[in-house]
């Protein structure tokens, strides 16, 4: 079987400039990838090019084995690539609930005239995706939000909610872009649990771009480090963070003499 | 339930229509009581007061007021006096439509007067029959106006001719009395009265052996006609007919000057306003346009209208006017004539107007309700119109 | 006449008409790009200059006409417009500034009714003018008098004196508003707001006269427009901004929306193709080709001829 | 810190967006020729502060006070004239203008055009990469570039007071440094700065007193060095 | 069985409204009918514009197009088959059948109509495609104005008289319906996140192309109807009707209401319709007024009368009714769609 996400010598040119270049990835079922590198080193271009908000000026993207290179968002989320965005983007003034209903309708076989007609296929539909959203609300312990207008939630629930909705879709691959951007030290605690469940439960494979090394090094069993659009390592949190070039362009020296970067949610509470 | 409570909304917002509308008779009822129904015959009349063609409503009414005030410092019609209704229409056939109903079912006038163009005539004219109350066009010069299919209708007038009359005229006075063979055609495409008038003209003017060598169009309020009439001028016509309103061909006549077009350009009664003469500036000498009258006709009673309208309201009454008034006449001498001012015997009256003296001609109605009288061929000579000949129909 | 002749007599009238369009469309352009607001009223604004034009040409006069009268009765207009914008701005626009914008647009739409039917009310005041004016078209008085010829020749094509000093004074008034808009401190500073309005306030600009001057410079041009179009076809009426406004909006969208020179190039270049279509192919479909060209152009450049696609950040 | 010394004191800062409340009360105060600085999570409210006070966002209650001045109700460019600058978060920079256009802009509210053209030149010397793309329209600059720009843009009012947003987001280190070394060159010039930071590491190093930001309130305050030193700031903000 | 039930649930609405309909028909008396005609025909403008306008957030000005192409369909159906019977049928019935006809024809031309203009201009955002579709709606009727067939400026008259309060009320019913439905179904849910931010909605897997597509598709047949609804009433169909001024005042209608508020097209189309038939004895007067009422409306409610809620989310119609919270009522909160569009950013 090939891999849920494949990404082959991906190349993102604007204009004159190289924002990523010779980009290579293969997701792994069930697998936790992490994607990190200072500001503007391409990594959500990476996404973009993935998702389909780009068309890669050269590579291949493949889900599941299929080529998916000129398709438009709709068509590659279908096939099982959700994502999260850097700058939180809800649909403001629909509620908490149809935020992930939306999302559920990517799966939806009903049609506008099932839905004007009010068919019996289109009352198990609602009924069905009724019930999707509402888990998914539970499963990021949004529940008690349902009912409200999604851009009155706090911002950590705002981001959980981003979460829960691209869950919604069904993917096979979730991107989460920063994920715990504005968060605290106790709910970053909580979000690496959270995407350590969310992979265990629905076992997909997840990439996480994040600028929080505890986070990105605790949740991920490999990481990747972008820099100018170049892929300058990859590997193991371990490995990476030894790895001298990581360091010199990206986590500082401060980070050498750090002893336990990767802690577990025990050791933070 | 949720499609049930959309469904008690949206009954309850016809309600809603239905209770707001019924507050209306007390509003209309002020006007009643100020205008008792007893000894009041109500006039209605349908005009565009605002919007594109705001112009001609403005001036339908202006005359038919003076016609109701003349009437009544006569004595009014049966021992009653006679109030005027207008309701504004906006110059939308819908609109028309519904002030037109207004009046007849609400305000019961006695008598529906206008409405200037062909399409809200057209829109009215079932509502005249349905409701049996007459209704006199002044100016509507469609043949389709008093025609429900090949029946006449039985309540609708006017006091005008008809498009092929009039379109006729000037084609038979281009061909015969300026003996020009070559012409170009100028239209208003938005507007049934000009797309009428240069059927009729171009179909009379081919058959009499002329040639149309360029026919173009323009829209209403279009202010630059240049392009249309270098087209024109390049296929070296002898005359642009224009059919149109005086509004566009004052400036269609200064801009073909100014592209050096010498010859005439002709038109029907749209153009006939003093406004014509003051916007072209001496442009339209040497053309010539049909009408319903000429206000230097010397017979006293078109000289008294003239003079009372230009003392009432500072300016010379068009020809829109003019037929306003006219229509206004014809109304309130049938009334007089009529056995009772129900509506089938106005209509009764109306039906035999012979040989009425109005201000735009002598009217006759004809089996088809439409008026037969002579059309005037006006020219203009140092930026003065000038009677030229008469075209009997 | 020669087609040579033809075609360039058909240049001579479009750019006359161009020109018009063009000088309403900056008035669109200016104010669409401080406030992302269409200012559906400006057609209006046009009319209103023409009028305002009228009554100082009857009323004050200026004598005989002459260079000096056509000077005065311009800048006379000019000023009463852009009294009229900032009085539009501050009362009708500017409460619901920070709301949706089709919000605004309604005011706007409010606003246009108001001056077209205000207009058509018959007379209140009825000396020494007579004003509102009513329904009827007015005859513009002639601000100049070449004396003798009225018209030139230029290679066979004519054209009337009047219009090639309209031509100049429009062309003259972009020149202008290009240099104010790239050159001075008001232009850099309106090209701020219209960037970005709130940093445009931490740079110290006041950014409510600088869009008040944006709609009074706009406005100003739209009373230009007026003139120079009623000098040469001297009809004038409540309605006539209606046609001209909305030809002018399709221009200032075909050139790119917010873009100074593309409402330029888009009235010049809706005039001339109007012109060409009208008069080579069937002038009862002018409209109707005119529009479908904006389509095209659009469907080719989503965002005008001069405006900047941004592709959205995600 | 006496009274006097004080060129701005906020009080009680409240800000709501809609329903939320993203600034429940925030007092702050900054000394004469100091450098303050903000460090807390995103969403903390950093921003909102800055943009409360230089007017970018109207406070729902709450005063500031700004060289002994009450300013609360004042618009944006009247505090400009007062001498405070503000280099907004994403830099603000107007991309469709030069990088000439954008520094006279700083200087709007400046009469002496001798002045702000040797003031110009005086960030061109500062920023030489800027006095190369002079006349190039900003857009076409690097995120670091533009950052520069907006520090030079700032200056040009010659504050007294810099509200300065994030001025190291995104940029590679060494381009970090130098910012950061104007700043304190800036500084010893004898400009006042509130300055908002990730890097809280860098921030704390440069700030004479800071304050730590959580959902909205003020909940530590102290000297840079005092914080630095906070275990709880090094495990919350220091990535400790 | 649940074929049947569902069969049945759908034209519920319609069952429990024709009874009404009859009544209303029977009782009211002929002045008020044409108004409250335009008042319905209004009704199905405003809500079918919303779909477009509220509910996906795209800036339609095409409206009367949409409705001219209904309109005359309809008309040349009507007018070509008069005198035609249906065997076996009493007369009434037959002609009612072709006006049935003749409406569904109406919906599907300017539906097709629609899908023509929706296609390639939906690309196209903001006031570019307010202004596109405004000149789709100008090209219509400049078309119709060549065109002999349909008697170019003096357009079509004689039209039997078919349309009645029951044709009107069953068409905004189910104008009002389809709104409805849409709104609480999940292609209406994808429509809102079109109009909340379209590249989050198109990244969870709405074809946002497509659905804007169909969203303009069925507003264009609803548009459609309410043309030939129009046209049966007063028995003509003329270009004048169809004017770009007539879409401007249904967007007025639906921004007054409240952008994606279904329940406040309705009281807005109502307001406006009922206010102006009030105003006509000002005459000349009348359109300073309505003028000036449009403003200042705007300037005391600019988030149009219900904002983007529905009547029933209101506090006070709440505590009156005491009604649950609906699960999902469509969009709620105060303030339209803020949407400004910065495509064009800084050109100047």
């Amino acid at each position: 079987m090939s891999a849920p996400l494949e990404a082959k010598s991906v190349t993102m040119r604007f204009g004159g400039l190289k924002a990523l270049a010779d980009f290579n990835l293969v997701m792994q079922p069930g697998e936790l990838v992490g994607l990190i590198g200072p500001n503007g080193a391409g990594k959500t271009t990476a996404f973009n090019a993935i998702t389909g908000v780009y068309t890669p000026s050269e590579g291949e993207v493949r889900v599941a084995g299929e080529l998916v290179n000129a398709q438009r968002p709709h068509e590659i989320c279908a096939k099982g690539v959700a994502r999260t965005f850097q700058n939180i983007r809800l649909y403001k003034q629909l509620t908490a609930l149809d935020n992930v209903r939306v999302a559920c309708h990517a799966r939806a076989t009903s049609g506008f005239f099932d839905a004007l007609f009010l068919t019996a296929r289109h009352r198990t539909e609602e009924s069905r995706i009724l019930a999707r959203a509402e888990e998914y609300l539970k499963v990021m312990g949004l529940s008690h939000r349902r009912d409200e207008v999604s851009r009155n939630l706090p911002y950590g629930e705002q981001r959980r909610l981003e979460i829960a909705r691209a869950l919604a879709t069904g993917p096979k691959v979730l991107c989460l872009d920063e994920p715990a951007a504005g968060m605290n030290a106790a709910e970053k605690v909580e979000l690496m649990q959270l995407i350590r469940d969310i992979r265990d439960r629905f076992g997909i494979s997840i990439l996480v771009i994040e600028h929080d090394m505890r986070l990105v090094m605790g949740v991920s069993e490999r990481l990747l480090v972008l820099d100018h659009g170049v892929t300058i390592a990859q590997g193991k949190p371990e490995a990476i963070r030894k790895n001298p070039k990581v360091i010199e362009a990206y986590l500082g020296d401060a980070y050498l003499e750090e002893k336990h970067i990767a802690i577990t949610p025990e050791g933070a509470r | 339930m949720r499609f049930a409570r959309a469904l008690t909304v949206a009954a309850l917002a016809l309600a809603v229509a239905g209770c707001e509308k019924k507050q209306e008779p007390a509003a209309a009822g002020k006007q009643q009581a100020a205008a008792p129904a007893a000894d009041t015959i109500l006039i209605g009349h349908v005009a565009s007061l605002t919007g594109e063609q705001a112009t001609f409503g403005e001036s339908t009414d202006n005359a038919i007021k003076l016609a109701i005030s003349e009437a009544n410092a006569n004595g009014g019609v049966k021992g009653k006096k006679l109030a005027l209704k207008t309701y504004d229409d906006q110059g939308k056939p819908e609109e028309a439509a519904v002030a037109a109903t207004r009046l007849i079912v609400q305000d019961k006038v006695a008598v529906l007067l206008g409405e200037v163009a062909s399409s809200r005539s057209l829109a009215i004219a079932p509502i005249a029959d349905t409701n049996k109350v007459p209704q006199i066009s002044p100016t509507s010069t469609n043949p389709r106006v008093t025609k429900d299919g090949d029946k006449t209708r039985p309540y609708v007038f006017r006091v005008c001719f008809i498009d092929p009359f009039q379109g006729t005229v000037m084609a038979k006075f281009a061909h015969e009395n300026l003996k020009l063979k070559r012409v170009a055609i100028l239209r208003d495409v938005g507007n049934d009265y000009s797309v009428g008038l240069a059927d009729y003209f171009s179909a009379k003017f081919k058959e009499l052996g002329g040639e149309v060598v360029s026919d173009q169009s323009f829209k209403a309020g279009d202010q630059d006609f240049k392009a249309q009439l270098t087209a024109i001028k390049n296929k070296n016509p002898q005359l642009i007919y224009v059919p149109a309103y005086y509004t566009d061909v004052a400036l269609i006549g200064r801009q073909a000057r100014e592209l050096g077009f010498k010859g005439p350009l002709a038109g029907g009664d749209g153009w006939d306003s003093a406004k014509l003469y003051e916007i072209a500036q001496g442009a339209l000498d040497g053309s010539y346009f049909s009408n319903h009258y000429t206000h230097e006709n010397p017979d006293p009673r078109v000289q008294n209208f003239v003079k009372k309208y230009k003392d009432t309201y500072g300016s010379v009454p068009d020809a829109l006017a003019a037929l306003g008034y006219d229509a206004a006449l014809v109304a309130i001498d049938s009334m007089k004539r009529a056995t009772d001012l129900t509506g089938p015997a106005i209509r009764d009256a109306i039906e035999k107007t012979k040989d009425f003296h109005g201000v735009a001609g002598n009217i006759t109605l004809d089996e088809n309700h439409n008026a037969v009288k002579s059309a005037v061929v006006i020219g203009i000579e140092k930026n003065t119109p000038k009677y030229v000949t008469t075209v009997e129909p | 006449m020669s087609r040579v002749t033809e075609f360039l007599q058909h240049f001579v009238n479009g750019l006359s008409v161009g020109t018009i369009y063009a000088l309403i469309a900056l008035g669109y352009t200016m104010v669409y790009g401080v406030l992302k607001l269409i200012n559906f009223a400006h057609g209006d604004v046009y009319m209103v200059g023409a009028f305002s034009g009228y009554y100082l040409g009857i009323v004050g006069g200026g004598g005989e006409p002459s260079f000096f009268r056509a000077a005065y009765v311009t800048l006379g207009a000019m000023i009463a417009c852009a009294l009229l914008g900032f009085v539009i701005e501050r009362f009708a626009y500017r409460p619901l500034r920070h709301r949706a914008r089709l919000t605004a647009l309604i005011t706007a739409i409010g606003v246009s009714f108001l001056l077209e039917y205000g207009f058509q009310l018959s007379p209140w005041i009825r000396t020494p003018v007579q004003f509102p004016p009513g329904p009827s078209p007015r005859f513009f008085p002639p601000l100049i008098d070449f004396g003798g010829e009225r018209s030139i020749e230029i290679l066979g094509a004519t054209m009337p004196k009047i219009d090639l000093l309209g031509l100049g004074v429009a062309l003259g008034l972009m020149l202008v508003l290009q240099f104010i808009v790239y050159r001075t401190r008001f232009g850099t500073a309106m090209r701020a707001v219209s960037f970005d309005p709130q940093v445009a306030g931490l740079m110290g600009i006041p950014v409510n006269r600088i869009i008040s001057w944006t709609f009074m410079l706009g406005s100003a041009l739209a009373a230009a427009a007026g003139i120079i179009n009623a000098s040469s076809r001297p009809k004038i009426e409540p309605l006539f901004g209606l046609i001209s406004g909305l030809k002018a909006f399709v221009a200032a969208v075909l050139g790119g929306i917010g873009s100074v020179p593309g409402a330029m190039a888009g009235g010049l270049l809706l005039g001339l193709t109007e012109e060409y279509v009208a008069g080579y192919t069937d002038s009862s479909y002018r409209d109707a080709i005119a529009f479908t060209v904006l389509i095209l152009v659009l469907l080719v450049r989503p965002a005008g001829l001069f405006g900047r696609v941004t592709v959205e950040k995600v | 810190m006496t009274g006097n010394g004080l060129i701005l004191q906020v009080r009680d800062l409240r800000v709501h967006y809609g329903a939320i409340e993203a600034l429940r009360g925030v007092s702050l105060e900054v000394s004469q020729g100091q450098v303050v600085a903000l460090i807390g999570a995103n969403g903390a409210g950093k921003t909102t502060t800055l943009r409360a006070v230089s007017k970018m966002l109207k406070p729902s209650t709450g005063a500031i006070h700004f060289q002994g001045e009450d300013v609360t109700k004042l618009p944006s460019h009247a505090l400009v004239a007062r001498g405070m600058a503000h280099a907004p978060e994403g830099r603000g920079i107007f991309l469709n203008l030069t990088v000439r256009e954008n520094l006279d802009l700083g200087a709007y509210l400046r009469k002496d055009r001798a002045g702000i053209a040797e003031d110009a030149e005086k960030q061109f010397s500062l920023f030489p990469i800027l006095a190369e793309r002079r006349n190039q329209v900003a857009g076409t600059l690097s995120g670091g570039e533009q950052q520069m720009l907006a520090v030079a843009r700032a200056l040009m009012s010659r504050p007294k007071l810099m509200l300065l947003d994030e001025p190291s987001l995104g940029l590679a280190p060494q381009v970090v440094e130098r910012i950061f070394s104007v700043l304190r060159e800036v500084n010893a010039s004898g400009v006042s700065l509130l300055l908002v930071e990730q890097n809280a590491h860098k921030a704390l190093q440069l700030a004479h007193r800071a304050y730590v930001l959580e959902t909205g309130n003020v909940v530590m305050q102290g000297t840079g060095k005092e914080l630095l030193a906070s275990p709880e700031v090094r495990k919350a903000y220091l990535g400790e | 069985m649940a074929r049947a039930q569902a069969v049945f649930r759908s034209v519920l609405p319609f069952l429990l409204g024709l009874p009404i309909l009859f009544a209303i028909q029977g009782i009211t008396p002929p002045d008020y009918a044409l108004i409250l005609v335009s008042v319905g025909v209004n009704v199905v403008l405003a809500v079918s514009l919303n779909v477009v306008n509220g509910f996906t957030g795209q800036f339609s000005l095409g409206h009367a197009g949409f409705m001219a192409v209904g309109a005359y369909t309809a008309a040349k159906i009507t007018t070509g088959l008069v005198g035609v019977d249906l065997p076996f049928v009493p007369q009434s019935f037959s002609d009612q059948a072709i006006f049935a006809l003749a409406l569904t024809a109406g919906m599907g031309t300017a539906a097709i109509a629609g899908f023509l203009v929706g296609m390639p201009s939906l690309r196209l955002r903001g006031d570019y495609l307010a202004i596109v579709t405004l000149g789709f709606g100008e090209i219509i009727r400049s078309i119709i104005e060549n065109m002999k067939t349909l008697g170019q400026a003096t357009g079509l008259s004689g039209l039997p008289p078919r349309t009645n309060l029951v044709w009107v009320g069953v068409s905004a019913i189910a104008t009002v319906v389809m709104a409805r439905r849409l709104a609480v179904s999940t292609q209406g849910r994808a429509l809102f996140a079109i109009r909340e931010d379209e590249v989050a909605a198109e990244a969870m897997g709405v074809d946002t192309t497509g659905y804007k597509v169909r969203a303009f598709v069925i507003s264009a047949a609803y548009a459609g109807l309410a043309g030939a609804l129009i046209s049966h009433a007063i028995l003509l169909a003329t270009p004048r009707m169809f004017t770009f001024v007539r879409s401007i005042e249904v967007v007025v209608m639906v921004v007054l209401g409240g952008l994606g508020s279904i329940t406040g097209s309705i009281v807005a189309a109502c307001t406006l319709t009922i206010a102006l038939e009030l105003l006509r004895e000002f005459q000349a007067y009348r359109m300073v007024v309505y003028a000036i009422l449009l403003i200042a409306l705007m300037l005391l409610r600019p988030q149009g009368i219900f904002g983007t809620r529905e009547i029933w989310d209101l506090a006070i119609v709440r505590r009156l009714f005491r009604t649950r919270q609906l699960a999902a009522t469509g969009p709620a909160g105060a303030s339209p769609t803020e949407v400004r569009d910065d495509s064009t950013k800084g050109v100047v």
